[in-house]
């Protein structure tokens, strides 16, 4: 826009940007690790894709630089058009793979009766090894199999 | 040359208008994947007589549209994908037209990955494949399969959005995303952040290639997945997320602290990945445990910059998309546990004893495949001649000596006593045959299989005949 | 909630993973990468595809491969999700199947704006998907629209029929002409994608080309799968 | 001008921020969701109209936005809030324990 041309002023602007897509990362990150209920699971993904997004974009900002789509003769520069392009398509892949993500958990939750991943792994790892299943439950603290 | 276009726009075509279809739903996929592993074929030859070659999407040429490199190696995948899919075409299944439509753009996403020379492309093709991967995953009746299909998916793209990290850190320290054009702007990614961006891509693509940190799901995946989506897995989209490292570390990351980051993974892979072998109890699980060794080893070959790691990589890759697809299909059916094995290489003998030879090459017993694969690694890894290599060397040869211990054990198991069981049907004798005679002809015809390797990793490794190529050789 | 075990760990993790990043964004000058690219695609998108959009030009002509397996990754996941939800559903002994008929019927409220809004949401879909060339928007952001406009009076009246065939067919054959379009490039002008129907005048509803066309293809696509996705996770209907 | 522009658009920021807070921290479904619509329809409404002071040229389509968000925010939380209802959910009384979110 044609009020930003100070170098303080850029830098700041800068430094949302890039604050805001990292803080967006860390939190999507941080759900990952702590939280373990699927659901919660995927909005950190969510959290985390919107985070690289914002990333994307601000890759491709040029100051004193308009959106780019050629109104009448306009000319001037215009931003980065290449990162918006892919970020609509990882837009919609972050999509296909949040409605199938979520299809899964309809159908864990149907199944199992849980959603909460951790538990599921547990399970999983107790299938078909009664052998090795002893081996690794006791670390988390339980003793029953459901 | 604009064959390999179809052998993507075909198969995505035929899965889109798989509802329609009808009553010839059932052969539409296998004619699709019969139909490229004859476009393949023609490619092949074409690449024998004119060399490599490029084709441009749209005639946006390089760098600013998509650029499809054509050469032995891309040509070899994507034809050896095909075939995998129709080897291993299900013949039953719960849906079998979305399940169809799955595989169909399992293969479209297979051969965009194997020819595509843009960054972001590849990254749309890997996600592809993992979409796919998920449902396939899933179809599965066993039980807690889609259990396994979320963490699965939630690991994936975890890892699928540190890739799109590295690719945007990619474009902004280099502002560009075509392979040969990064190869020109290398030295721009010669920064801690160019690193950090590796890192990244690599645990990304990571996930798929089964390497160290992101390979949690493979086990518990590939134990409830049906036994034939279990051997694509394993046999074929393992080794396509591979290539794409293998792009990466030659044409843009030849730096040696890139290449020590893939040694170290592909090690941690080995020794974690045979160690757990060791220790599981059953045999689905031994096998998934020992196909993360397997492309850890892979990763360790093209760690080793220049033909002689590519080439060891390709026999290896190759090798293991043989053999363990093989396994996993002779093993279906069979008690999962090692020790309810007794017996039965005397019950039934011939599926033992195909298993006992796939086991032997994956072993590498000297006149089998897997020895040259494992003797061409070490070669390689010696070649090196600094220490970090020489030390992989030794942990493949320990890693080697751990997976003897535990696959002879489930041999001696098999003809240890007798069992009163019936036979077990062996659903998947007719793929698994054909892997393993696909085995022994490559046994016998070692010397024309080895010279098409070494074309084929004399063509990847020439860095400077692909930037040329694909940029029109133009001055910068 | 579920979570018994620390929470420190993840934390301490999160911090360093911070520092981290702070450390190496410090190298990475906000606002002026260096956009080769970027700046050569400003510089001659306008007169090669004739598209006033920028971005509508990368997206379906620079890289229109890239929008092709994004397509295909959209379809993948919507006939993962019914493969998966058509297992979940029949392994569910019919409970799911009683829990749909007895859903009390929407309210006033839901219903009286689902009709006033079905109209207006048509209208807008169709606009933005085909002023994708001229305008921010496309076939994605139009095809989304769309599919809220099927779905929306879905929620309204559960009983009223979604058409399941007729999606069906749109998908296909929408998402067929994508690719047809691609291998007509690639009959017509020897590359696969490659622009057909000329650029005609910059800035107008008749022009850029085959990016229209493409638009279109998209739009339907995406309409008719998103729609029957969500009503896929709605439960189900029939069968 | 501009200042009421910037009066208008910080109203706006602190009404979606109350919102987002009152989404944290109400203790029920009923009390997030009155958080979670009139506070922000306000703030965007409030965002819009300093937009509008700041850029007179988009009057139209900002217009067009601002009926949308009427229209459809309203709609979205009332039928949100009767499935709660018609699914039994009990309206909080001082004293009951937070539902976790």
């Amino acid at each position: 826009m044609e009020t930003l041309s100070t170098a303080t002023e850029l830098e700041w602007l800068g430094w949302t940007f890039y604050a805001g897509s990292a803080g967006l990362v860390l939190l999507g990150c941080y759900a990952l690790f702590a939280a373990r209920h699927a659901l919660r699971l995927l909005l950190g993904l969510f959290l985390l894709e919107s985070g690289v997004n914002l990333f994307l974009v601000a890759v491709g900002f040029r100051p004193d630089a308009a959106a780019p789509i050629l109104v009448g003769e306009q000319a001037g520069s215009m931003v980065d058009p290449l990162p918006q392009a892919l970020i609509l398509t990882a837009i919609v892949i972050g999509v296909g793979v949040l409605a199938l993500g979520l299809a899964l958990a309809v159908r864990v939750a149907k199944e199992e009766g849980t959603l909460d991943l951790a538990e599921l792994g547990r399970r999983l790892a107790a299938t078909h090894t009664p052998a090795t299943a002893e081996e690794t439950l006791p670390q988390s603290g339980r003793t029953e199999t459901p | 040359m604009n064959a390999s276009v179809l052998m993507i726009a075909l198969p995505l075509l035929a899965a889109f208008l798989l509802p329609l279809t009808g009553p010839l739903a059932r052969w539409v996929g296998p004619f699709a994947a019969a139909l490229n592993i004859a476009l393949g074929i023609s490619l092949w030859q074409t690449v024998a007589q004119e060399g490599p070659s490029v084709v441009v999407m749209g005639g946006f040429a390089a760098p600013l549209g998509i650029v499809f490199r054509v050469d032995t190696l891309a040509v070899l995948f994507a034809t050896a994908l095909a075939a995998l899919v129709l080897i291993l075409w299900p013949r039953t299944s719960a849906d079998p037209r979305r399940e169809s439509a799955l595989l169909l753009i399992l293969l479209a996403a297979g051969c965009g990955l194997a020819f595509s020379g843009d960054l972001f492309n590849l990254f749309v093709f890997y996600e592809l494949i993992a979409v796919a991967s998920y449902g396939l995953v899933a179809a599965s009746r066993e039980r807690l399969a889609a259990a396994a299909g979320l963490r699965y998916l939630v690991l994936s793209a975890l890892g699928s959005a540190f890739a799109l990290l590295g690719i945007g850190l990619v474009y902004a320290l280099a502002g560009t995303l075509n392979l040969a054009d990064l190869s020109r702007h290398a030295d721009a990614l010669n920064s801690p952040l160019g690193l950090a961006a590796f890192a990244l891509m690599l645990l990304g693509f990571g996930v798929k290639a089964e390497l160290f940190p992101v390979n949690a799901w493979v086990a518990e995946v590939y134990s409830t997945a049906t036994a034939r989506t279990t051997a694509l897995l394993a046999g074929g989209v393992s080794k396509l997320a591979l290539l794409i490292v293998l792009h990466l570390v030659l044409l843009v990351y030849a730096q040696p602290a890139a290449l020590s980051l893939l040694l170290t993974l592909g090690l941690l892979s080995i020794v974690s990945g045979q160690f757990a072998g060791y220790r599981a109890a059953d045999l689905p699980r031994m096998l998934a445990y020992s196909s993360i060794a397997q492309l850890g080893m892979i990763a360790a070959a093209f760690s080793v910059s220049g033909e002689a790691g590519v080439l060891a990589g390709l026999a290896l890759a190759l090798h293991h998309l043989i053999v363990k697809p093989a396994l996993f299909l002779v093993g279906d059916g069979w008690p999962k546990c090692v020790d309810s094995l007794a017996g039965l290489g005397r019950a039934e003998p011939w599926r033992a004893a195909l298993f006992v030879l796939l086991a032997l090459s994956l072993l590498g017993i000297p006149p089998l495949p897997g020895f040259w694969a494992k003797l061409l690694l070490l070669k390689a890894l010696l070649g090196m001649g600094e220490p970090a290599w020489n030390l992989a060397a030794a942990v493949v040869l320990l890693g080697t000596a751990i997976e003897g211990a535990y696959l002879l054990r489930v041999l001696q198991t098999l003809f240890r006593g007798t069992t009163n069981a019936k036979p077990a049907t062996f659903g998947g004798a007719l793929p698994a045959g054909v892997l393993g005679v696909a085995l022994l002809l490559v046994m016998l015809a070692a010397t024309p299989v080895g010279g098409a390797l070494q074309r084929a990793a004399q063509q990847a490794a020439d860095v400077p005949a692909y930037v040329a190529d694909t940029l029109g050789g133009s001055p910068q | 909630m579920l979570t018994s075990r620390p929470r420190w760990p993840a934390l301490l993790f999160i911090l360093g993973l911070a520092l981290l990043l702070t450390a190496l964004l410090r190298d990475l000058h906000f606002g002026n990468a260096p956009m080769q690219v970027g700046q050569a695609i400003n510089g001659v998108a306008a007169h090669e595809t004739g598209a006033a959009n920028v971005v509508a030009s990368v997206l379906l002509a620079y890289r229109g491969l890239d929008t092709l397996g994004e397509l295909a990754i959209l379809f993948a996941a919507a006939t993962g999700a019914g493969l998966v939800l058509g297992i979940a559903f029949r392994n569910g002994n019919g409970e799911a199947q009683a829990k749909t008929n007895t859903e009390p019927p929407a309210g006033f409220i839901l219903r009286k704006g689902a009709d006033l809004m079905f109209p207006f949401l048509l209208i807008l879909g169709a606009y933005v998907i085909l002023h994708g060339h001229l305008t921010p928007g496309g076939g994605f952001q139009g095809g989304a629209i769309l599919a809220a406009a099927f779905f929306v009076p879905q929620l309204a009246r559960p009983s009223s029929p979604f058409n399941e065939r007729t999606a069906h067919w749109v998908e296909a054959l929408a998402g067929a002409s994508f690719v047809l379009i691609g291998i007509a490039g690639l009959a017509g002008a020897g590359w696969f994608l490659a622009p057909l129907l000329g650029t005609g005048s910059v800035g107008e509803l008749l022009s850029a080309g085959s990016i229209p066309l493409l638009q279109l293809a998209i739009g339907l696509k995406v309409g008719s799968e998103l729609a029957g996705l969500m009503i896929a996770l709605h439960g189900p209907k029939e069968t | 001008m501009t200042w009421i522009a910037d009066v208008l658009l910080l109203i706006g920021a602190a009404f979606l921020f109350l919102g987002a807070l009152g989404l944290w921290r109400m203790p029920d479904v009923y009390t997030r969701l009155q958080a979670g619509t009139k506070a922000v329809t306000l703030g965007s409404v409030a965002m819009l109209i300093g937009v509008g002071i700041e850029r007179p040229d988009w009057w139209p389509k900002l217009l067009l936005i601002t009926l949308f968000i009427l229209l459809t925010s309203p709609l979205g939380s009332s039928t949100v809030a009767r499935a709660a209802r018609v699914i039994g959910q009990r309206p909080w009384r001082a004293g009951d324990a937070k539902e976790t979110p």
